[in-house]
């Protein structure tokens, strides 16, 4: 039977694990001393940033470290039974049946070649001695159990053709199938889209409450305070703090795990900063041009756009969308993924034409132009991506970037002042500009790409999930930096995000994207304390906040 | 609807290919200097009478004006006539309905032993660990670069000359396929084994066989379950290509082997400049590698979903 | 399109279905292939410093010596000496593997830069052509070529080049192709670059870069092809010492001889073998510096 | 013919062929059963040529020596030649030329049928005739050894008459010949493509199948009747079939029959009957082609070689006696003659053949060739001294290409420039037809002296409509043709033999020609294989009296 009848006792108890990778002499230290446990039922987040050492820590409590890490502990107790020195037959034993994983992105995580239903069905094939039939049936049942719309469709269907809350359901399926009274969760949520993550969110937090204890590895804070029982931050390979979840939010005694709760943007106001420690305010750069009188800076009036389908058929991308943006001001776009939000970026950008509706550029035709004409204005309009490495050219080093992005009007000795400015606005040092972007981190990243962007001193930029690929801590800085140079620029944001906490910190307006039409705009104050449409209300409490 | 759709479009876009490959030829071919009605009488070592010249060149149709021989061959190509050889005297058709089996057995038993000696080349480089790899990847690397007719030589020299296990040239029966076949195979595994150990590696290194060895599975189940598939892929994808090097292979080992077939009838062609022979062993194997692709890349589409739905 | 591959392993990871693998360090492989080419290399510039036998001598007295510590690799049918035939003929077989495939490329990059930049209709008209090119598979494609032209060692070393184009010609259009998709020139558009500018400083050195570290591979099988051509007594002529001539007049002697056909043949498979390592390294090597 | 070697102990020469020999010589042991000395029949033999596929079995149409070799099983000709090379009685039992020399009458065995039944008759050979001489049947060789024949008629039933525009010495010569075999009336009358494919003679086998690039299947005629007069048995072949397979790459052949799979192989090269000499279950047969020997040309039509001394200096310069011995392992003898050993016409001139460089360096200087450029190769007037060669490789071996190597190497020490070009065999003919050539190797064969006529008559300069002449060498004086013309038409044996013994000299006295050896026609025959002989006609083996011994 299932551990509840013992609810005092730890079910996995961690002395002094330690891991190392590399070639002895020259080992490299990833998890360092760490001690945890958990109870049956309980769940324990282990919170920390990447390369903290969290994912380690879990593939080694599976024995899954590869055959370059060196695993050691005083004492890794699974039930009573020491996991220590197990043989690989006696590993398979464990994995599967007494630990359940489940990983980040069902869509590599599960074979994307096989059916979901064999996937489900090999930890039952592996571990149990059910007939075919017998499996098939429990697969059903464990799909049902699950959340699964029509399990007897599903199970012939591969994961590239589920959604991604589907197929992340499919994943738990797979991990619980034999009932582990452990279940590893290793950023389970991350990707999905926000009503999705609280549904997942859900299916956990219910398996907790028939007694599966829970090992939920997450870089969001947020995410944790929904289903965590405890949480234990780490940062280096260390465990720096670890207790119940409204004292370690609430009331954090390491300067770590502050710095991490004063990062989340949600929740905190328009304008404050993120993070304490900031950088000079940058000055040299030329104010934007001014905009003609009163008008917007930016209008977008009914646009839609459909595309084709590979199959012929055509879908909406953007359907009748208008709004407008204004100097100095930011204006948050919110949606999930396919809500079209990218597509509108595009058309304002410019690289795509609308099928009906026109945008106007400072109070001037934008769309609907000839690139040729547009280009004298380009420099009008800058933008910022999710990704900031693929829009670099990977054969230029940063000053290249940026070089390039100054323009050849400046000769060349007043070109490497400007981008020496360029860097010191957006607080990197000037000894990066012989580097290559791959070399830098991803902080440094979305830095360069802002001082690129920035560099032809436009009035507007179209931030594009500026911040999505970034840790929380490294997230708070630039959108520090993004606040900042704002302020001193006057510069109007588009500022597009699936993250609530992220556009309310960062918008004055807020429009509220479903299915390529903006269902709700107004102040952003305004639009997450009183969402009046259904779906921002939908939007707003699954949110995950501190 | 989508997959009947997909064949179609394939099969059209592979008749286009078809139709230019032979107008090329057709138009290319005429460009060899010298009298296409000598060759058809023996070469310039014939001796052949003036009249003899005109008579054939009634005969074949080469007085009339290039443009009406370019229709009369296209339509005869329409209905599989591809004219008659000027050496052999016989239909081309016919000669290579002769030869074709010949050579459709050996390339297509080639593939498939190419594979197999790939697959079980990068399961091995894959398993061994450090030495294993690197064992595996020379011997891909030097598979890959060695040039049939030697390789055919040393085989000979070896399995016939010194052994005496296997005849040195194709009998009929299954022994004499033997070294035909592992001379073909052997640099086209090396390829194929190099492309299959990287992903076979990457799959091994994915998330799902993380998720896979999660579950309890043996690394044997991870690699036979999962990760072969994957290796499969980018092999499935090359094989159209595969085909055609095996094609091109079948010219050198029908030599050495004396065995009959395109390749070999193509050289022949080539060497004493039989134009319709040359075209349409040309036109044959065209159609042959088409197929082939729109082959394998339906069997990569039923091997890897995605590619039918993106 | 999934049959978008080409004559090269590799590509296909190339077109993203698999994860780039991370390397740094020079490995014992990619040591020896360098090796190996500074060696061929410097034995086609200086090949006296390193032989010390006239290649075209003969001395039939000693015709067909097996291998000794005077004559390395013996001696051939007309007594000359095999190792120095075999140096001196480098400088010829590697000019024909390096000349084939710099036609192969020349022909390629103007089909795979027309069919990348060119507007939808060039580029279905010179995908098309490439297709026709492709169906033809290398050899034969050669053959059809030296069927036209007659047989000798330029006509073969075109041949090669001309039907390793279409492979080529496929990959550097879907590379511009994919630069021109990326995000980069997406960037450069954005802060107002001419379509010209965009294509000479980012789209063409991006897309064609890789396509030469695929020659260092493509160089490799071009010798092995040409020199097949010499076998079938379509390419390179004795009493030249290329290699591929050189295996051809050992095949009839293999028998009484193998010395002559083992030697030439095993520095064949040795430069194509490691121009196959140097070029996978490289190819590697700019993959993992470009993503 | 059969040259039984024994096995000696020899030298091995390294590792692998060691281990080769040593198998050989094992299995040589083992499989030495005791042997049968009485014929047996039935079996099927395997014989693998490494000459070109013909592309039409009737050695009418065109006329090469691989449809000879290949029409010697199933075709016969009117009559034959004994090994002391006098003409024998075949399908023909008697002829008589006229007194004038204008026509010939020839009688027919009456017993005789073709494998299709039909009768063979006077009507037959007419048929013939006009076969070879119907432009349409496109026939080289043999419509040019009819060339004095203008017309046919039948005497009686089984006597053919031919008469002739001149008297031809060589007639019986020319109708021995494979290329003018006999075949049935009624086959010839099917189209060409029919004939091609399977012609019907009177011969010990019958033509049954013929897959392209594959083999020609033969089968014994068990009807029949016709054996030549120097046959060894009466009746039909022991053979029940033989399988006439084309592998041109000559390792591999070699291979095939040290495997066992083929019992006969042609076109042997030097290396492997040196090896097959160190068995006991191969065996060679050596049988020289009659006709020219093997030699190479000197274009004396343009410069440099129109010089008379340019040319005695190039053969001078030329040192090949030691290439040969190395090359063909002592298989081949030096010729010194303009004629095959087995002709007996032949005369041998070893003294205009003496290589001597200081001499040749002597006749050059003469002729105004004095400058050397940096090269070493001399100059005159600012143009190099160089020889265009092309080599066809379809014609020679490769050990004779090698030759051609060493005459290169050896001739540039007196400052000659030889350019080899080995080309297929279209471009070969095409660089003769063009003129650009200086240097030339072709055989060719035919029976008697009388090939020297074809080969040195100034006629023979005029290309042909297809571009083609035999003239290689552009010899043209007309004495020679005077005694070339009166050779061929007298019947006098003395008088001939000496006209023809003049005429050599002259060619070979104008250094018009550099003698090499007997055009080689080496076979390796597995010890199963008895009584395999050459036709002493045009030397191609014939298999009636064949028998395996296994």
């Amino acid at each position: 039977m299932n551990s509840i009848s013992h609810p005092c006792t730890r079910l996995l108890d961690v002395r002094n694990l330690s891991v190392g990778f590399g070639r002895r002499g020259q080992q490299q230290t990833v998890v360092d001393r760490v001690s945890l446990h958990i109870q049956p039922g309980e769940c324990l987040a282990l919170v920390g940033e990447s390369g903290s050492g969290k994912s380690v820590t879990a593939r080694a409590l599976l024995g899954l470290v590869g055959n370059r890490g060196t695993v050691s502990a005083d004492r890794v107790d699974l039930d009573g039974h020491s996991l220590l020195g197990l043989s690989a037959g006696q590993w398979r034993h464990i994995r599967g049946r007494r630990i359940g994983l489940v990983l980040q992105d069902a869509l590599v995580s599960l074979d994307p070649l096989r059916r979901i239903g064999l996937e489900i069905d090999d930890s039952l094939r592996l571990h149990t001695a059910l007939s075919p039939v017998q499996r098939r049936e429990r697969v059903l049942e464990l799909l049902e159990s699950v959340g699964m719309p029509e399990p007897r469709l599903r199970v012939e269907q591969r994961s590239g053709e589920l959604s991604g809350g589907l197929r992340q359901r499919a994943l738990i399926a797979s991990a619980i199938a034999l009932r582990p009274p452990l279940l590893i969760a290793d950023e389970p949520t991350t990707a999905l889209d926000v009503t999705v993550q609280a549904q997942i969110l859900q299916l956990l937090a219910h398996l907790k409450q028939q007694g599966t204890a829970v090992l939920l590895i997450s870089h969001d804070l947020a995410v944790v305070n929904r289903i965590a029982d405890r949480v234990a931050v780490m940062r280096g390979g260390h465990i720096v703090e670890e207790g119940p979840t409204d004292a370690i939010l609430n009331l954090p005694t390491h300067h770590y795990t502050r710095a991490l709760i004063d990062a989340v943007p949600a929740g905190t106001p328009r304008g404050q900063l993120l993070v304490q420690e900031r950088h000079n305010t940058p000055t040299a750069v030329p104010p934007p041009m001014p905009t003609k009188t009163g008008a917007p800076l930016l209008e977008a009036a009914n646009l839609a756009k459909t595309f084709r389908r590979p199959d012929g058929s055509r879908f909406t991308a953007v359907d009748d969308v208008s709004f407008h943006v204004r100097s100095g001001q930011t204006l948050g776009l919110v949606g999930e993924s396919g809500s079209g939000k990218t597509t509108v970026a595009r058309l304002v950008l410019g690289l795509t034409q609308p099928d009906e509706g026109t945008v106007t550029l400072a109070g001037e035709a934008w769309s609907r132009q000839r690139e040729r004409e547009r280009r004298a204005r380009r420099h009008l309009v800058g933008a910022i991506y999710q990704d900031p490495l693929s829009s670099f050219d990977p054969r230029h080093t940063v000053g290249q970037i940026l070089r390039d992005a100054v323009g050849s009007g400046e000769n060349g000795r007043s070109r490497e002042a400007q981008v020496a400015r360029l860097l010191d606005a957006v607080g990197l040092s000037s000894g990066i500009r012989d580097r290559r972007p791959l070399h830098l981190s991803g902080g440094q990243r979305q830095r360069v790409a802002i001082a690129r962007a920035i560099a032809p001193s436009p009035a507007l930029i179209i931030c594009d999930e500026p911040v999505s690929a970034l840790d929380v801590s490294v997230q708070a800085q630039v959108l520090d930096l993004l606040d900042e140079l704002q302020k001193t620029l006057n510069i109007g944001y588009l500022f597009i995000s699936h993250d609530l906490g992220v556009v309310q910190h960062m918008s004055d307006t807020v429009a509220v994207m479903q299915r390529g039409r903006i269902v709700e705009t107004g102040p952003a104050e305004d639009v997450f304390r009183k969402p009046d449409h259904p779906y921002t209300r939908q939007l707003v409490a699954a949110a995950p906040r501190l | 609807m989508r997959a009947a759709r997909w064949v179609v479009s394939r099969i059209a876009g592979g008749a286009f290919v078809l139709w230019a490959v032979a107008t090329l030829i057709f138009f290319a071919l005429r460009m060899i200097p010298g009298d296409p009605a000598e060759a058809i009488l023996g070469g310039p070592g014939s001796q052949a009478s003036a009249e003899a010249l005109a008579q054939v060149r009634r005969d074949y149709g080469l007085d009339q004006p290039v443009i009406v021989q370019y229709l009369t061959a296209m339509g005869r190509l329409v209905t599989g006539d591809l004219g008659t050889s000027y050496a052999l005297k016989m239909g081309v058709a016919d000669l290579i309905g002769q030869q074709l089996w010949n050579t459709l057995s050996l390339t297509v038993l080639a593939l498939v032993v190419a594979w197999g000696l790939a697959l079980a080349l990068a399961v091995w480089a894959s398993r061994g660990g450090g030495l294993g790899t690197r064992v595996g990847s020379a011997m891909e690397v030097v598979a890959a670069a060695v040039p049939h007719f030697w390789l055919a030589a040393i085989l000979i020299l070896l399995f016939s000359s010194t052994l005496g296990w296997l005849p040195p040239i194709s009998t009929g029966g299954p022994l004499g396929l033997i070294l035909p076949v592992v001379t073909l195979a052997v640099p086209l595994a090396g390829f194929l084994g190099q492309v299959m150990r990287e992903s076979l590696i990457d799959a091994l290194e994915a998330p799902f066989a993380l998720s896979a060895r999660a579950r309890g599975e043996t690394e044997n189940g991870v690699r036979w379950r999962h990760a072969i598939r994957h290796a499969a892929l980018p092999a499935i994808s090359l094989s159209g290509w595969a085909f055609g090097s095996l094609l091109s292979g079948a010219v050198v080992v029908e030599t050495v082997f004396a065995r009959p077939g395109l390749g070999r009838t193509l050289l022949n062609a080539v060497t004493i400049r039989d134009i319709p022979v040359v075209t349409g062993v040309a036109l044959v194997s065209a159609l042959a590698f088409i197929l082939v692709t729109i082959a394998t890349d339906a069997i990569d589409r039923i091997a890897d979903p995605r590619l039918a739905t993106s | 399109m999934s049959h978008a591959q080409a004559p090269v392993p590799g590509l296909s990871a190339a077109s993203g279905r698999v994860q780039p693998r991370t390397r740094n360090r020079t490995n014992a492989a990619e040591l020896g292939a360098a090796a190996v080419l500074l060696f061929l290399v410097a034995a086609a510039i200086f090949p006296h410093l390193l032989s010390s036998f006239d290649p075209l001598g003969i001395n039939p007295a000693k015709a067909f010596s097996a291998p000794s510590s005077s004559h390395w690799f013996g001696t051939d049918e007309s007594g000359r000496d095999i190792y120095s035939r075999v140096i001196y003929g480098t400088g010829q077989s590697l000019l024909i593997g390096v000349t084939a495939t710099a036609i192969g490329m020349g022909l390629a990059l103007v089909l795979g830069v027309l069919g990348g930049i060119g507007s939808r209709s060039v580029d279905f008209a010179v995908t098309r052509l490439n297709e026709v090119l492709f169906a033809l598979p290398g050899l034969l494609l050669a053959l059809v070529f030296i069927a036209i032209v007659g047989p000798g060692v330029v006509t073969s070393t075109i041949a090669v080049g001309l039907s390793t184009a279409p492979g080529y010609a496929r990959i550097i259009r879907s590379q511009i192709r994919a630069v021109r998709g990326s995000a980069y020139v997406e960037a450069a558009t954005v802060l107002g670059r001419r379509p010209v500018t965009i294509l000479a400083r980012h789209v063409l050195p991006n897309a064609v870069a890789p396509v030469f570290v695929l020659a260092t591979l493509g160089v490799g099988q071009a010798i092995v092809w040409a020199s097949s051509l010499s076998y079938l007594g379509l390419g390179a002529v004795p009493p030249a010492a290329e290699w591929g001539a050189m295996l051809s007049a050992g095949r009839t002697y293999i028998g009484t001889a193998w010395w002559m056909t083992v030697f030439p043949g095993a520095f064949i498979v040795l430069t194509a073998g490691a121009a196959t390592v140097l070029g996978r390294s490289l190819q590697a090597r700019t993959r993992q510096e470009n993503r | 013919m059969l040259k039984h070697r024994p096995v000696t102990p020899k030298m091995f020469r390294g590792t692998l062929a060691g281990s080769v020999l040593l198998a050989l010589t094992l299995s040589g042991c083992t499989t030495a059963a005791p042997a049968s000395t009485e014929p047996v029949a039935g079996g099927t033999l395997v014989y693998a040529s490494g000459d070109a596929e013909p592309t039409c079995l009737d050695p009418h149409v065109g006329g090469n020596y691989p449809q000879a070799l290949v029409s010697t099983q199933y075709l016969e000709s009117l009559v034959s030649k004994n090994s002391d090379g006098e003409i024998i009685p075949w399908l023909a039992s008697k002829w008589q030329e006229s007194a004038d020399g204008l026509s010939w009458d020839i009688s027919l065995r009456d017993d005789v049928s073709f494998t299709d039944g039909t009768q063979l008759d006077a009507a037959a050979v007419q048929a013939n005739i006009e076969h070879v001489q119907d432009p349409a049947t496109a026939s080289s060789t043999g419509y040019l050894a009819l060339g004095k024949v203008t017309s046919t008629e039948a005497v009686d039933e089984f006597t053919v008459r031919l008469h002739l525009s001149a008297p031809d010495s060589s007639l019986l010569d020319s109708l021995s010949m494979p290329w003018l075999a006999i075949q049935s009336a009624t086959a010839l009358q099917r189209s060409k493509d029919e004939n091609c494919q399977a012609p019907v003679g009177t011969g010990p086998f019958v033509v049954e199948s013929w897959v392209k690039q594959d083999a020609v299947t033969l089968v014994r005629n068990d009807n029949y009747t016709s054996p030549p007069a120097d046959a060894d048995h009466d009746g039909v072949a022991w053979l029940d079939e033989i399988q006439w397979r084309f592998i041109p790459d000559s390792a591999s052949r070699y291979a095939a029959l040290q495997a066992g799979e083929v019992d006969v192989i042609d076109n042997a090269q030097p290396d492997t009957i040196d090896a097959a000499e160190a068995t006991d279950s191969i065996h060679e047969l050596n049988a020289p082609r009659p006709g020219a020997s093997n030699r190479i040309e000197l274009n004396a039509g343009k410069a440099p070689f129109d010089d008379q001394r340019v040319r005695e200096a190039f053969i001078r310069a030329a040192d090949i006696n030691d290439g040969i011995d190395s090359l063909f392992f002592g298989t081949a003898q030096r010729s010194y003659s303009a004629l095959s050993s087995i002709e007996a016409l032949g005369v041998s001139a070893p003294e205009y053949f003496t290589t001597d460089v200081k001499e040749a360096n002597k006749l050059l200087d003469a002729a105004g060739w004095r400058e050397r450029d940096n090269e070493g190769y001399r100059v005159k007037d600012g143009v190099r001294l160089s020889l265009e060669f092309p080599i066809s490789t379809n014609q020679s071996i490769p050990a004779e290409v090698s030759l051609f190597e060493q005459i290169q190497a050896t001739t540039k020490e007196a400052g000659f420039e030889v350019k080899l070009s080995p080309m297929d065999l279209s471009s070969w003919y095409g660089a003769l037809g063009a003129n650009q050539y200086n240097l030339v190797s072709a055989p060719y064969t035919k029976v008697g002296p009388d090939v020297l006529r074809i080969l040195f008559h100034s006629d023979a300069i005029t290309p042909a409509p297809s571009g083609y002449y035999a003239n290689h060498a552009q010899v043209s004086d007309p004495e020679l043709d005077a005694l070339l013309s009166e050779a061929s038409e007298v019947t006098d044996a003395n008088r001939r033999a000496e006209l023809y013994r003049q005429a050599q000299d002259l060619v070979l006295s104008g250094y018009y020609l550099l003698p090499l050896y007997d055009q080689q026609n080496h076979y390796l025959v597995s010890s199963a294989v008895e009584g395999l002989r050459a036709m002493p006609t045009v030397s191609t083996p014939t298999f009636y009296d064949v028998w395996l011994n296994r």
